[in-house]
């Protein structure tokens, strides 16, 4: 059982228009770089995509907005990003937001084979409209599903042969947990290693996850909002 | 009237030695800035991080390492990294003692609107749903009224709301305010600010209960 | 008849490249030592280990290092260590390919009983509640008659469930069966066992379509 | 704020008759040994214990059974030990039998602040006598609570001032699932370090969910089947 594959496009070689796609990441640290490129230059259409951000106009999630590869997005917060806007109140793009801790766990609860989580963010919001409401030990909850994904597209540090995953700091954020959740799980990684080279005791996503696996090329690694201080 | 950071640092008085203290992005942001003497306290960022420390030195940023206002930032000795399920399963599961954000409404029940205004963008609620609905103990920073000079201190919010039943404490410019079952309770002016314009600022019910101190820093 | 290790090699056919695999205590066990020439199999123990190597050599136990049975073990290069949670989350998930472990008594629906028997000791399900109920595709190892020389293949199962309608294919010392819609469907025989015998020592619904072939290794 | 304790009967000083006591380990496997030792000598009576097993006769949690202070077992496996039968069958003690995925999970969901969760563990069985059982996606499921204790008692491998816990291969177990359950949740650990000392990748339990930790001694770590193989 290979699991290697060259780059991206060869590792997203069946991917389909009306795709349900979620992509790691957190704002632009995370995200899998190359998938998105993949995904740009294979034109993939109609996508969903799953992911906590849009990207920003010209990185990110914001490539496959500009090329009106999105049907729909859902996210937790879009504020980054002007095309996303535009199309947003134009009508071209659906929107789905929903709060980031309940998209996280709807992640996990697949991964986890949990059918709903119940989560109190949201209760008393809009976010609860036509949602089960459930109250316990005095606490009101709403029921919310299990997400999984046609194709989860994460990015780690390190991975090796078997799709054994290690993240490095805030870079971890979605990406495990999509890693999940993924029918077909594709992981690019910054540096492949054989199995054997990653401590078993410190992997994030264990390979049993992931059904394919590539070194990505070129990272970016933008950065948001650069903040220092002085020295 | 207080400035921005004057706010953070009132705020900060809140803090108690061993906090694990969630801030938001904007004015609770500041509050990082005046932790008292010999109290410690460890910042929890929702992106999946226990333990941010400062902004990194020029030349040192690290795209990896960011806090969830998208900033760049350090670790200190003792941080921890985890993934976003686990950063909200222990804001869920009330780990995090203390929880400060910014807002654009408070209602006098302590229903709090901050992520969506119709008709204009919606940016989107991020994090501000899981920490209002999970915090026991959450501080709104803000200012008292908006840039037309409207109260944000309502009877009830006019936009969607974020959360409900959920803020405890406010601080803004002009006071920093209890919400209890009645309204919101006056319970320290600015310096320099009377009861008679925090009144006039306040649509929502006022609570003043004897003399109000002035703050002290 | 099989003996315990024949049982286990005629499982170990089943085994398909890339298949993760968890295997309980007994004779399922066993089938690690006769994964086919060219396979590779990935051995999950639900303590909290993906990729289970052999019995350490004498003198190199760790007591940090088990598998589910409790027995010292080894690693291989990109085993995974993980927490119980997380362990049965991929067995909830359906992450595992084929699940093997021993029962008491398989029902012709599929039931499986395996934990209890009233009145004399409970020794607990441990993990085998969750394994019958997440997996897809379980085998059951177990010998087809028990001491007293009894059917444990029944209409029903008399001792209390592990879980319910989850048995896909059973390997005896006599049989190779599939469970369908009407019964235990009679796949192969153990080599030199007739028809006949295996129809006496079944209580259950038997399903004997044209000739059964005897099993090869 | 010190979190730092001597020994066990140091950090075990509140512990009180009758308490919920969760114990980490799985058979003698990654049990907190000092703990145990110092609940044996504190002589607390009438506990409630969670733990995935029952120790053995003369080890683990079997201590505190030969000394008769166990009100209640809450375990998903018990078979290795005599004393328990002997103790169950003559109503001594109450025993409470849960799939062990159930107890796994149920401890996470209180440290991820899930009131309940759904498991299909014990669907048709004995196990669900009582429970609600709700159906989603044509598949049962048991609605389970979630489960926290008095006292969490865990062992870890590594941990620094702060309570940031790494644990050992297969020692791991039940022990970070416990460490997030506890109303006061106790770590003991091999070598206690500075903070700093422990990547902050690799921390499997962060501090937040620990309030006291220890470094213990002595650990005999037994082992309960010794399986070898010819060189």
């Amino acid at each position: 059982m290979n699991k290697v594959y060259k780059n991206a496009n060869e590792a997203l070689f069946d991917i389909r228009d009306e795709s349900v796609i979620m992509l790691g990441g957190f704002g632009l640290c995370g995200i899998p770089e190359n998938c998105i490129a993949a995904l740009v230059q294979l034109n993939v259409q109609k996508i969903t995509c799953i992911s906590n951000n849009a990207g920003v106009d010209d990185f990110g999630i914001g490539l496959l907005l500009k090329k009106k590869q999105v049907k729909k997005m859902i996210a937790s917060y879009v504020g980054e990003n002007a095309e996303f806007e535009r199309q947003l109140l134009s009508g071209e793009m659906e929107v789905d937001l929903i709060p980031q801790g309940t998209l996280a766990t709807r992640c996990m609860a697949s991964g986890y084979g949990m059918p709903v989580i119940y989560t109190p963010a949201g209760v008393g919001t809009e976010v609860a409209e036509g949602k089960e409401v459930r109250n316990f030990n005095g606490k009101d909850y709403l029921m919310e599903y299990a997400f999984n994904a046609d194709f989860a597209l994460v990015k780690a540090w390190k991975g090796d042969h078997l799709g054994n995953l290690i993240y490095k700091e805030t870079a971890r954020n979605f990406n495990p947990l999509m890693a999940m959740a993924g029918k077909i799980t594709i992981a690019e990684v910054e540096e492949l290693v054989q199995p054997g080279e990653l401590n078993p005791d410190y992997i994030h996503t264990p390979g049993i996850y992931v059904h394919r696996i590539f070194q990505g090329t070129n990272y970016e690694k933008r950065i948001e909002q650069r903040t220092v201080r002085e020295k | 009237m207080l400035s921005k950071e004057q706010i953070a640092q009132r705020i900060a008085k809140e803090l108690k030695d061993g906090y694990y203290v969630n801030l938001g992005i904007g004015i609770p942001t500041l509050v990082a800035n005046y932790i008292p003497e010999g109290i410690n306290v460890t910042l929890q960022s929702e992106n999946g991080l226990l333990g941010m420390g400062p902004f990194p030195i020029a030349g040192e940023e690290d795209a990896d390492l960011i806090n969830a206002g998208k900033q760049t930032i350090t670790t200190l000795a003792g941080s921890v990294f985890f993934d976003s399920a686990m950063s909200f399963g222990m804001i869920r599961a009330g780990k995090v003692d203390l929880t400060v954000l910014g807002a654009m409404e408070v209602s006098e029940n302590g229903d709090i609107a901050s992520w969506k205004i119709p008709g204009k963008l919606v940016k989107g609620m991020g994090g501000a749903m899981d920490l209002v609905a999970s915090a026991q103990n959450i501080i709104v920073a803000m200012m008292h009224t908006n840039k037309k000079g409207e109260s944000k201190l309502l009877q009830k919010c006019s936009l969607p709301l974020t959360g409900v039943h959920c803020v405890k404490r406010i601080v803004t410019d002009l006071a920093f305010l209890e919400i209890n079952q009645n309204g919101f309770k006056l319970l320290e002016r600015a310096p320099g600010v009377t009861v008679e314009e925090i009144q006039d600022k306040t649509e929502g019910e006022l609570i003043i209960e004897g003399e109000v101190p002035e703050m002290c820093f």
